[in-house]
Order: C-alpha cells, then structure tokens, then sequence
C-alpha cells in the first residue's frame, strides 16, 4: 500500500523535547524520560568506550605469548576493569535505561514513565556510582576479575576493592529503580486500549527485565556489602580460616550474576522481536509465545545460578540439579528463535541497517547459546570451564547478542530520538565490519578454549599464538566497526537528512508522533485499536490518523 | 607432546576418560550444526526470497501456529535432557575416583603447585605419573582458591582453603603435558603452573628411584606415631592400648559416643588428629590431646598415610614401594554425613 | 483499581485495636515459648519452628490489615507473595548444595 | 492537553490523567520497592541459615548474650507504631488533620524510643566487646580505671528477662567461677567471648547428642571445649546480628525522615479524602520495616534460650 505522502507531518511542532529549554538546569533537572535516556546515552557511550579501550588492551597484550606489553599485575586490572565497566556500567544500563527509558512510555501512549522523579535519582545514582568506580580506576584500580571471588578479594587483594565494590553497590540501585519504574508504568501508564497482549514485545522484554532487575539486584548489593565488611573486619563469613565459606559468596554473588545475564540479553531480545517484526512488515509470528517466553526466561533463570560452579566443590547433587534447570531455560530462548526466522517467511524483508544488525544477531546469539549448552553439561564443563570457551561463550551472547540489538535498537529509532536520518551507507559498512571482525575475534577463541588456555591469562603457551594474533587481528576490525557509528551518528545531527516523523511506516504507537517527540509525548491521548505490528488499513495506519493530531482522543 | 612448530586444533588426548569429553563435544557440536544450518539457511532463504519488492508493502499476515510451538518447545527440550544426561554421565564417571588409586598430595599455594607422591618425593610445578595407573589427588591450598587444570587429561577442579577435594585420571600417553591454575588467584595466577610428565611405569619408577631422596610418607609416618608424636603410647595395640585400634580402619564405619557416625577418610583421621574430642569413638574417652599446632600439613599427610597402610593383623611396619594401600577411599567431597543437618536450636 | 479506596472505613480502630492485641499477643508468646524446652519434648527445631510460625502470623495480620493488602489488588497480593517466594527460592537452592554436601571439611 | 484548564486535584502529577491512576502508581511502586526490600534482607538471611545451621550452638551461645527483654520491648515498641502508623492512614482518609499530627508524632516517638533502646543495645555491646569488627569495641588496659568501668558495667548487665530465678543463679555461678582478677584487657579493642553459658550450652548439646562430628570439631579441641574456635563461630553470628540490626535501623532513620516529612506535609493539611496516598505509601514502608524485626526477634534473640532457663538437658 502506498501512503508516503499522507504519512508525513505537514508542520513540525514548535517545541520538542530538546528545543524545550537549553538550559543545563533544564536537562540536570529535568523530569522528561527522553532527556534522561538521552542523558544515559551519551554516559553509557562513554563507559563503553573506556570499556572498549580496555578490550583493545587486552587484546594487544595477548598478541605475544610473553606478557611484555602489560605485566601480569597490570593485565589483571585490565581485564578486571574491562569487565565490571563492561557489564555493570555499560551492558546492563545499555538497553534499559536508554532506549527503554525512552520508548517504552512511547510504545504505551504514555506522557512520561510513572515515576519521573525516581527515573531522574537513578540516573544521578548511575552518575555517582559510575565516577566513583572511574576514581578507584584511576587511583590503581582491581584485580580481582569481575566476580569479585572470595577469599583472594577480601584478604589477598590489596587494590581498590572497596572504592570498586561501593561503585558497583550504588549502582546497583540505579538498576532497581528503572526496573520499578518499568514496572509500575506498564501496570498504570497504557493508554486506553493498549491491553497486555497489544503491547510491543519490547515492552514486554523490559517488564520481564524489570522483574529480574528487582528481584535480583538486591542480593548482589548485600553481597558486596558483606564482602566489603569483611575486608574491612575481618570476621571471617567468607574466610574458610576463621570458619567461614567462600562457596557461600559464590552463590550470592551468581544468585543475582546469572539472572543479570538475561537483564543483559532480555531487552536485545524485545528489540530483535521490534526489528524483525518490523522490516519483514509483518505481524511477529507467535506473539504470545514470545511474549511468555521472556517471563519464563526472567523466573527460570532465577533457579540456574549453580551452574558457574560445577567445579568449585559445590555438592554432586545440587550440580545435577542445577545442570537440568539450565537446559530447561534454554527452551524459551530456542522458541524466540524458531519464532523469529518463522516471522521473515513470506514477509517484505527490507535490508536498512537495523535490520542487518538483526539478522548479525540472530546469527551470533545462536552460537552464543548454543555454546551455553556446552557448558551447561556438566562432564564438558570440566575441561571448559574457566577457559576461553567461556570468554568466547559470553562474548557472543554479550556482544555478538545483546550489544548487536543495541546497535540495531539505536539506529532504528535514532530518526525518532534526534530527529535525523543517520547514513545508510556507513551503518551498513560499519554493520558488516562488525559482524565480520566479531566472529574473527571470538570464533577462535572456542578453539583456544577447547585447547586448553584458562582465562584471565597474560601470558599463554606458544603454541597458541596463532591462533591469539586472529583473535587480536579481529579485535581491530570489531574496534574499528564499533568506533564508526559514534563518529556518522554525530555527524547526522548535523548533516542528517530531517526524519519525518516515520520514516520506516510502521504501526507502532511511537511513530505516531512527531520525530523529535514533544514533552509530552502526544497531542493527544492516544486510542489504541489494533494489535501490535498490525499492517494494513485497520490499526488507521493508511489514514491522516498516523498524525499525532488526529488520534482519537481519549 | 606438543611442539609449536603447527597450530593445534584439537588438544591431545591422553587420559582414560578423555575420550568421553570429546564425544560429548563432537555431539554438541552435531546437535548445535543441527540446529544452526538449518536455522541460518532458513533466514537466508526467507530474507531473499520475500526481500522487500515494493516499499513499504503490506504482506499477508499469518499469526502463528500453535502445533509449530509446541514442535519446537518439545524438540529441543529433549535433545537438551540428552545433553544434560550426557553430561551428568560423564561428569560422573570423572567425580569419583575409583578405588586403589595412586595417591598423591596436591597443595596450592600463591603462586605454585606442591605435590608430594606416596614415596616421599616432592615436586614443584612439575608432576611426573606413570601410564596407566589410577592416580588419585588430593588436594588443598594454603591461602585463595586455585585449580588445576590438565587440558590434555580433560579434567580440573578448584582447590579450596580449608577442605580437601579430589581429582583422578588414569594417563593413557607418555608425554609432557601443560599443567594450568585455571581459578583466578592474583598477580601470577598466569605464571602458575608447569607440567606434567606421564612416563611408562618402569621409567616412572626409575625416576621415583633416582630423584627419591627421603623417605616415604609412610615412613615419616611411621616414625612420626612411633617416636616423634607418641602416639604408639596409646595406639600401639596389645593389652594397655588406650587409644582407639587403627590398624584396618580406613574406609571403614566408625560410630561415636552419643551418636552419630562416620566413614573413616582421610577427611576424618585428620580431624581426629586435629580435633580429637570432635568426633569421641564409641568405647574410649576422650584422651586423647589435640596435635593441633603441632604437626605440620606435610607430617599430617604422612600420618594419613602411614595410618591407611595398616591394615589388620598386620604389625604396623610401613613402606611398600608402591603407595597403594588398597582400602577403599572415600571420596572427601562426597562422604554421604550431611554435616549441617541435624541440630538444637 | 480505582475501586480500592472508595471503602475507607476497612476495619475501623476497633479493627486496627484488634489486630494490634494480635500482635501483642503474639510477641509475649513468642517470647514464653521460647523459653520452653520444646526441641527436646517434641523434636529438635521445634522452638524455632514455633517461633516462626507465630512469627508468620504476625506478618500476615500486618500484611493484611495494617497494609491494607486484603482490600487490593491481585497485583499488590502477587507482589507481596513473589519476594517470599523468591527469598524461598534462594533459601532452597542454596541449601540444597549445603546439605547435601558431606563432611569435607577440616578445620585448620 | 485537555485537563490544563480543567479542576487540577492538589498533588496531581504531570504524567498522570487522574488521581486513581496517580495513586495506583504509587501503590505497585511502593509494593515493588517492598520486593525488592525483602530480597535485600534475604541475601542476609540466606548467609544467616547457612552459617545458622552449621554452627547451630554458636549461634545460641551468641544469641544468648542479647538481651531478650530489650528484644521483645521492642518488638512491642515496633509494634505500637504499627498501630499509630495505620490510624494515621486511617485519619487521613478521614482527612482528620488533628488526629494525623497527633498520629505522627506518637510513631515518630515509638521509632525513636526504638533506636534508643537499640542504642543501649549495642553500646552494651560494645562495652562487653562483642563488637566483631577488630577495634569498635571498649579498649581497656590491663588494671586501669578501664577495668573497673568495665567491671561495673558488667554487674550492672540486665539479665535475661525470663529468667530472674535462674539467671541469678547462673550469674552466681559464673560469678564464683570468674576470678576477680580476671579483667579482660582488650587495648586494641577486640572481640571478645568469655562466657561460661556457651561451655554449658555446648556441654549439653553434646551430651543430648545434638551435635554432629562435624560441628563438634568446630568447637572442640583436646575434649575440652577451645574458647578461640567458639569465638569464630560466635564472632560470626554477632557479624550478622549487627549487619542485619544495623541494616534495619538505618531503615527506621530513614523512615524517621519520611515520618518528619509527612509531619510537615500533614501539618499543613494536604491530606484529604481525596489525596492521601503519601501517608498510604509511607505507611507501607513502616509497616514492612516493623514486619522485618518481627522476623529478627525471635531468629537473633531467642535462640536456644531454654538452655539458659535450665530447661536443658
Ligand atoms: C547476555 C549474557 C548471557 C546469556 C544470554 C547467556 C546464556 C546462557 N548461558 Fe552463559 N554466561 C554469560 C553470559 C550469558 N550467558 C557470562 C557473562 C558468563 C561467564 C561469567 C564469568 O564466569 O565471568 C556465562 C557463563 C556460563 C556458564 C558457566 C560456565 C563456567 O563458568 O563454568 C554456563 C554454564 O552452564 C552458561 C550457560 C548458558 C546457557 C545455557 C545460556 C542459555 O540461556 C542460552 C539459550 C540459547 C540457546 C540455547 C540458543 C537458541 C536455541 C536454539 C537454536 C534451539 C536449540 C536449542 C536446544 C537444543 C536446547 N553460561
Ligand atoms: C558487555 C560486555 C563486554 C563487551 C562489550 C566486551 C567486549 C570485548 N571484549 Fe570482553 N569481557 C567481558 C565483557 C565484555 N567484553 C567480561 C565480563 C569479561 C570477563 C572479565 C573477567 O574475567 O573478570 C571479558 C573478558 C575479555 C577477555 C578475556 C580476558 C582474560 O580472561 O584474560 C577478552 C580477551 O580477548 C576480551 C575481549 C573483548 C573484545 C575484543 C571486545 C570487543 O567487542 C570490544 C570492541 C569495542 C571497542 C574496541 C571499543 C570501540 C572503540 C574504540 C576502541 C576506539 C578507541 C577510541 C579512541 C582511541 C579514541 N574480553
Ligand atoms: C593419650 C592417649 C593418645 C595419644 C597420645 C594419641 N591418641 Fe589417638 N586416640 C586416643 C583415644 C582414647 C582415641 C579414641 C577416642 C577418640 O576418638 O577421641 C583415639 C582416636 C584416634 C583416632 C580415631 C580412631 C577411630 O577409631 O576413629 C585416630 C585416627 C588417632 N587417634 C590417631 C592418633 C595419632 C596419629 C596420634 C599421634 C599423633 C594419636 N592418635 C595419639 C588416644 C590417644
Ligand atoms: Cu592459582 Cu590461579
Ligand atoms: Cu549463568
């Protein structure tokens, strides 16, 4: 159906969200969803690139077998360093707190998330836990790897655990309070006639991320206050010597850390389902089935944490318990798979960018998880845990998953949020260079893991070099892939072709907006009469009603 | 041996059970081509056949189909139970040592590997075992968690302060091969680590000879309960025997005063030496003093030692040049006494 | 929703008095009760599985009346179920490891 | 926007459309910050049941040395402003400004006579070093004044309520036992444990056949019953009890701060009919606080109390 011409805005509203007040009191101030994910964004960007020069650190120190470029001392902090801003300041804000924070009040037809204030406070909280762990860093940093293991952090380790480890509680409520604003908006905030079962699967990823961000979190924050006592007291809780147990620590700490892996991939999830769904231009096959399969993603995962420590002396019988609860939560990710490819069939599938990022998902979530199996099983589990099969695994799935739907995710609604086309040309080259150095630097890395080389390594057997200078040689072209959307992303706020308010034509209730959004969201309460990724004349899509304007009012 | 003249693909395969692992491998592996060929070819062919060939076109909708979900629920959960039953099978076979393994002490320590073999001789970072015989681990750390790791051997486990946990292969290739700390542990966790060296029994023994200076462990043990420590004043058998009778005891049941019982492991006699009093034998008093403090973790090895070499009606003599004793060892991780369960509050 | 505050009245102060005698109750029990042997005259855990369970119907009375959760909705019951829920679940796959674990231990 | 010009109800949000959606809001907001609350205190009693039932005497030992008075007078306390919080809500639905301020204040005087007590609590704590961190206790020299203050403050220890009878005679007992030279320096202000209960209660267990090999070992060495290997433990259980303590005070000042709020706002009169959910929500969150002692009170105070009733074995 064509209907390109009546889709555009005619005039665009005076004021949007970023003309209203220039201020820097106006955005440090403000209660305006949009300004604080804008706010996060370009944080988050920030960590991700101190994180991403860390990679390329180590990268570089693992080209030689020796460990010349780095003393081991040294290499330990940068890994180290590496992971916590990699997973706590930049993966698992990443999704949430930016484009969540933005659309997801957008998706619902709401004027704001139902707890502005509270949104505003945890970005402040992001702030102060992110610039204390920035000055610990840059005071001397920790080697204790990310998962903070007792008892080397709470007697051995004589860096800056403590500085570290309270950036890292800070943030930590950070993350509950965006999950508790998720919540309560997707209860009270849908707009009238957006029932749960016509919410964007996006919306759905986020509530179910949500419930894991308040379920979960809390029991990292005590932990790494009880871990931070103990190094300071002494007592002796994770101290085997004084009566204690270090496997106790193990289990808090992945009682929330493996739950956290899918805060981390749960909303990559909800914006695959958006993208395919919506470059196919058709309705996402088994919405339920997606839809259902995030909750029980968000529950079973709770019941899986045992599985990191197969080896670390945890009994027989709770291995095996935990082992068959981690295929179990394999299945619901399995279906969002099979629902996703049957969602292209007989579609109308366009390649933009996004959607190419998409499809770099698919792929490399696949080996991601299907390598989780691996692991899994407890008999392979032996020989590969604590190897870089691991590192491999969880780059994939991090990486090749959760960072790739975030690309994907930004570059989708990036029109919408700054009101600006970005080039097509360079965010296909860049998706390409992505996909292309990703595999190249973690394909190899299963080989390595296999072969025998542990983790957290500096130096390494010679004869695993080759396949190490792959490894590296693949992180330039990711580095250099990465790199590239931060420089055209900028450059199209200046030189961006104006978006219309949308671009792509889709039905979603965020596009029925002006591109950049007013305050407020809508003109107007929106009425929602259609299902979600409904195409064609019903949902109004083909009339002057894709106008914020003309929406029925409430 | 490997040699960095190639790049290795595949790590070498040089315990018994290592072949286990591999399979499991290579059928993961199938069961991920399974699925990712199959999955990928579908999106490849979906997205060109039905790319988009008019902008912004509206295809027909087509809103799921209960009987594929229900397909592709069910598929891979069972393939996935078989996986974990693979697993579990393995992991089993890996868990528990068989009986009348070769014993060897592991002690880990920031940033080194101790071993210590039957016979008394020591060994730093390097590890040398005959082929083909079971070799059991035993093993503890003096400060954070390590682990060793033989990749060849396809088998790790964490050490962890203040208990002992086991690990076992049976060498099936003569060669030298890595030996890893593969559980983070500080500054030189990467530097912790050397070989292992798998030689044909008769080497093995040579080398046992060559390099054995002192005695074995069963002989410092012996000398340790015969004169050092005492512990003949109450142990030594006959009419005056206070103590409890330790000839043949290891592996066996043992019950206390008051209730309770437990298997005699190496768990055990050492907290009997520790800790005498925790644990009183059914039929004595509670005599006998704490050697805590006194004896070293090398000479309590050595006492475990010389204690699992007695055996009944045998005179407490000592060495036999293989440090087999041939009870039944428990496995200390395993010992089935829930330690937490029962109690008064 | 909006239905949930139109009935104010709930239980009234005789209501709110009598859950309070309740919880008064409850406390002086807990305390007597622990004083008694029962781990030995029933079986061990006793005590505490008393203490507990007066404890339980403490909360619950809070729960119900003083938080109003019995006049809410079924949001506001499941959520005030999930955090016990989930605390039980941490409770029980932790313990599972611990109990069943052996005596492995030594202490140096 | 419709309603620009429309009646604006006091204390409507921007965001909202009505007052039943605001309060709504607030309600799943405050229902899931409970959640996440109770998750917080269950990493807490998870490290508490684990180490709880591998050193079940320990903890009675150490338990023993709380005072279960002060423990159940404040969970009456807790208690009492339980009931004034929920007639505050009460009244202010009723929009009874009076009765509101009078409401406030009497819990925020209950919450304060708890972190009194509370207070008393651990300075007593604090004087018999069972602080467990290393340098937070009374340090005392060897024959110093010290010593004699602390000598004074230990006759001057308010015995277990329950059990005048028997405590005295308990306190006899070790009375006898402890020589009066025996004051304990402590010039670097660690934790100490000189309790002859926790012999007693460990003898018991023993004898009753409670304990298992294994915890035994914990406790023992040379048949006699090792005071530094019973301090761990003990030691272990007062970490907890102060961390799980000192977590739920800092939840009673901040809701002290939030009473101090609700006192101004409702001072002010902004509570009606209409719009009350601040002092619903605030409410919650007291009520869950209170909710939490009345789990803490018999799991840190009344363990193994019977032993020290000679109700044992
Ligand atoms: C985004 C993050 C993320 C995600 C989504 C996952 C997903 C999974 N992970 Fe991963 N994992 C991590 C991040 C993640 N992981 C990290 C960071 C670590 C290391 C932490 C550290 O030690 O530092 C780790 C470590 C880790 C371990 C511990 C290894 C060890 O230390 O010994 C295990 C073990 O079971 C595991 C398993 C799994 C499984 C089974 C899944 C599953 O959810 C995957 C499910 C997906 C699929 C299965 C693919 C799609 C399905 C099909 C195509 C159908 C076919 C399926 C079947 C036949 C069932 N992971
Ligand atoms: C979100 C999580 C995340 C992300 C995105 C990444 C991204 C990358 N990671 Fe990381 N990684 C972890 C999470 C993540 N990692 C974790 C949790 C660990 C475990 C830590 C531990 O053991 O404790 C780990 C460990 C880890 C190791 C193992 C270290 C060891 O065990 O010894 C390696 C080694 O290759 C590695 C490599 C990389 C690489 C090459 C990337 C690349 O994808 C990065 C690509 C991005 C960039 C390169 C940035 C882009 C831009 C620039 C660099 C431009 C520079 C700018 C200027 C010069 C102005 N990571
Ligand atoms: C003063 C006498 C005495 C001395 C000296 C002594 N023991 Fe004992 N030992 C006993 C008694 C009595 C028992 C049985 C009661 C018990 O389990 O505590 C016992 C029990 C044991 C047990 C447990 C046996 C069982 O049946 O469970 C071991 C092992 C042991 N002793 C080893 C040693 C060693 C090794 C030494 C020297 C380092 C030693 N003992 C010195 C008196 C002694
Ligand atoms: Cu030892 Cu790593
Ligand atoms: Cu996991």
């Amino acid at each position: 159906m064509q209907n390109v011409d009546v889709m555009n805005i005619s005039e665009e509203p005076k004021v949007n969200y970023l003309t209203n007040g220039f201020s820097l009191k106006s955005w440090l101030l403000t209660k305006d969803h949009k300004r604080i994910a804008i706010m996060y964004l370009i944080t988050v960007s920030a960590f991700f690139l101190i994180g991403g020069l860390y990679a390329a650190t180590i990268r570089l120190e693992l080209l030689t077998p020796q460990s010349d470029l780095l003393e081991s001392g040294q290499y330990n902090r940068v890994f180290t360093q590496h992971g916590i801003i990699m997973v706590f300041f930049f993966l698992i804000p990443v999704i949430p707190a930016i484009l969540g924070n933005f659309f997801l009040p957008l998706m619902i037809g709401a004027k704001d998330l139902a707890l502005p204030r509270i949104n505003l406070l945890s970005l402040y909280i992001y702030w102060v836990g992110g610039i204390l762990t920035l000055w610990a860093l840059m005071q001397g940093g920790v080697d204790t790897g990310w998962t903070f293991y007792t008892p080397y952090s709470t007697t051995f380790s004589n860096t800056y655990v403590m500085a570290v480890g309270l950036g890292v509680f800070i943030n930590g409520f950070s993350s509950i309070l965006t999950g508790l604003n998720f919540i309560v908006t997707v209860h009270t905030m849908r707009a009238p006639g957006m029932t749960w079962f016509r919410l964007p699967l996006f919306v759905w990823a986020n509530y179910a991320t949500a419930l894991v961000m308040i379920l979960g979190t809390p029991v990292v924050a005590i932990t790494i206050l009880l871990l931070a006592i103990e190094r300071v007291g002494h007592v002796g809780i994770f101290d085997p010597a004084i009566g204690g147990d270090p496997i106790l620590y193990q289990h808090l700490f992945w009682f929330y850390s493996h739950p956290a892996v899918y805060i981390m991939i749960l909303p990559a999830m909800g914006v695959i389902s958006e993208l395919i769904s919506n470059f196919s231009r058709k309705k996402i096959f088994g919405y339920e089935f997606i839809a259902f399969s995030s909750l029980a993603i968000a529950v079973f995962g709770f019941l899986v944490w045992g599985h990191h420590m197969f080896v670390s002396g945890q009994s027989l019988y709770a291995g095996l318990v935990f082992s068959f609860l981690t295929m179990v939560v394999a299945v619901p990710s399995a279906i969002k798979m099979f629902n996703w490819t049957a969602t292209l069939y007989k579609g109308s599938v366009s390649y933009d960018a996004p959607m190419l990022y998409a499809l770099g998902f698919m792929g490399l979530f696949l080996i991601g998880g299907l390598t989780g199996l691996f692991l899994g099983s407890m008999g392979l589990n032996v020989h590969l845990t604590d190897t870089y099969f691991i590192v491999a695994h969880f780059h994939y799935v991090m990486v090749g998953g959760t960072v790739l739907g975030y690309l994907g995710g930004i570059h989708y609604w990036w029109p919408k949020m700054t009101g600006r086309m970005y080039s097509e040309f360079w965010a296909k080259i860049s998706a390409m260079l992505v996909f292309v150095g990703f595999n190249l630097t973690f394909f190899p890395q299963f080989v390595l893991g296999y072969l025998g080389m542990p983790r957290r390594y500096a130096s390494y057997a010679e004869e695993l070099q080759v396949l190490n200078i792959f490894s590296s040689a693949g992180a330039a072209v990711l580095g250099t892939g990465m790199f590239m959307p931060v420089v055209y992303l900028i450059l199209s706020l200046v030189f961006g072709q104006k978006a219309e308010a949308n671009p792509w034509h889709l039905p979603g209730l965020e596009w029925r907006t002006a591109s950049p959004p007013p305050t407020e969201n809508f003109e107007k309460m929106p009425v929602v009469t259609w299902e979600a990724y409904e195409f064609g004349e019903d949902n109004g899509l083909d009339h002057e009603a894709v106008r914020g304007k003309e929406l029925v009012e409430a | 041996m490997q040699s960095n003249s190639w790049v290795p693909l595949f790590p070498d395969q040089a315990s018994s059970f290592a072949w286990q692992i591999d399979y499991l491998y290579f059928y993961l592996i199938l069961i991920s081509i399974a699925f990712a060929i199959p999955i990928v070819a579908a999106i490849f062919f979906f997205a060109i056949k039905y790319r988009e060939k008019e902008k912004f076109a509206t295809p027909e909708e087509i809103h799921g189909s209960t009987t594929l979900e229900i397909a592709w629920s069910i598929i891979p959960f069972v393939l996935s139970m078989t996986i974990f039953l693979g697993g579990a099978i393995v992991y089993f076979n890996q868990y528990r040592p068989p009986e009348n393994s070769m014993e060897i002490f592991v002690v880990g320590k920031q940033w080194m590997w101790k071993f210590q073999h039957g016979t008394g001789q020591r060994e730093i970072n390097e590890l040398h075992v005959p082929k083909g015989v079971n070799v059991k681990l035993t093993m503890t750390t003096e400060d954070v968690l390590h682990d060793v790791f033989i990749p060849a051997f396809r088998t790790k486990a964490d050490v962890v302060p203040g208990r002992y946990t086991t690990l076992w292969f049976n060498a099936t290739e003569v060669g030298k091969y890595h030996l890893y700390c593969a559980e983070y542990c500080g500054l030189n966790h990467s530097g912790m680590g050397g070989w292992v060296y798998v030689m044909e029994p008769k080497d093995f023994e040579n080398w046992l000879a060559g390099g054995g200076t002192g005695q074995t462990p069963t002989e410092i043990g012996k000398d340790l309960f015969m004169n050092k420590l005492g512990c003949a004043s109450c142990h030594a058998g006959g009419q005056n025997q206070r103590g409890a009778k330790l000839e043949g005891i290891f592996g066996t049941e043992v019950k206390f005063v008051g209730g309770g019982s437990a298997k005699v492991d190496e768990e055990y006699i050492r907290n009997s030496i520790l800790n005498p009093s925790g644990q009183v034998v059914e039929g004595f008093q509670p005599i006998m003093p704490s050697f805590k403090g006194q004896v070293t973790e090398e000479q309590l090895l050595a006492l475990v030692a010389y204690i699992k070499s007695l055996t009944p009606n045998s005179a407490p003599t000592g060495t036999t040049s293989t440090p087999a004793p041939s009870t039944p060892s428990a496995n200390a991780n395993t010992a089935t006494k829930s330690a937490a369960a029962n109690s008064n509050k | 929703m909006t239905e949930t505050h139109t009935d104010n009245e709930h239980i009234g102060i005789p209501g709110y008095l009598g859950v309070f005698g309740i919880l008064v109750v409850g406390t002086i029990v807990t305390y007597l009760v622990a004083l008694t042997d029962l781990d030995s005259k029933l079986f061990p855990g006793a005590n505490t599985l008393v203490a507990l369970a007066i404890a339980f119907t403490k909360m619950t009375f809070v729960v119900l009346f003083f938080m109003h959760v019995r006049w809410q909705t079924r949001l506001v019951w499941i959520s005030a179920v999930a955090g016990f829920f989930w605390m039980a679940i941490m409770f029980a796959y932790t313990m599972q490891d611990y109990l069943t674990r052996g005596t492995g231990y030594f202490t140096p | 926007m419709s309603h620009e010009h429309d009646y604006h109800p006091p204390g409507l949000q921007h965001q909202f459309e009505d007052m039943g959606q605001q309060q709504d809001s607030v309600t799943v907001g405050m229902w899931a910050f409970l959640v996440q609350e109770i998750m917080f205190f269950g990493g807490l009693f998870t490290a508490y049941l684990v180490f709880r039932s591998r050193y079940p005497m320990a903890f009675a030992a150490g338990s023993n040395h709380l005072d279960a008075f002060l423990g159940g007078l404040n969970t009456l306390v807790l208690i009492v402003s339980s009931l004034t919080m929920a007639l505050t809500v009460y009244y202010a639905q009723k929009g009874k400004r009076n009765a509101q301020v009078i409401l406030i204040i009497l819990t925020m005087i209950f919450g304060t006579t708890f972190l009194v007590v509370k207070y008393f609590e651990y300075s007593d704590k604090y004087h018999h070093g069972l602080v467990p961190f290393n340098g937070l206790n009374q340090k005392i020299k060897k024959g110093h004044e010290g010593g004699e203050a602390e000598k004074s403050e230990k006759s001057q220890i308010v015995l277990p309520f329950e059990t005048k009878a028997e405590a005295s005679e308990t306190k006899t007992e070790a009375g006898s036992e402890t020589k009066p030279a025996e004051v304990h320096a402590n010039p670097r202000g660690e934790f100490q444990w000189h309790d002859e209960n926790g012999v007693k209660i460990v003898h018991e267990a023993k004898k009753g056949g409670y304990l298992t090999p294994y915890e035994q070992s914990g406790y023992y060495t040379n048949g006699e019953y090792d005071n530094d290997k019973f301090t761990q433990k003990v030691r272990i259980f007062f970490y907890i009890y102060f961390v799980m303590t000192g977590l739920h005070g800092l939840h009673m000042v901040v809701g002290l701060g939030i009473m101090t709020w609700l006192l101004v706002m409702a001072w002010r009169g902004t509570y009606s009919a209409e719009y009350y959910s601040p002092v619903e929500i605030s409410g919650l969150y007291w009520h869950f606080v209170d909710i939490v002692w009345i789990f803490l009170f018999p799991l840190l105070y009344l363990l193994g109390r019977h032993f020290l009733a000679g109700g044992g074995h």
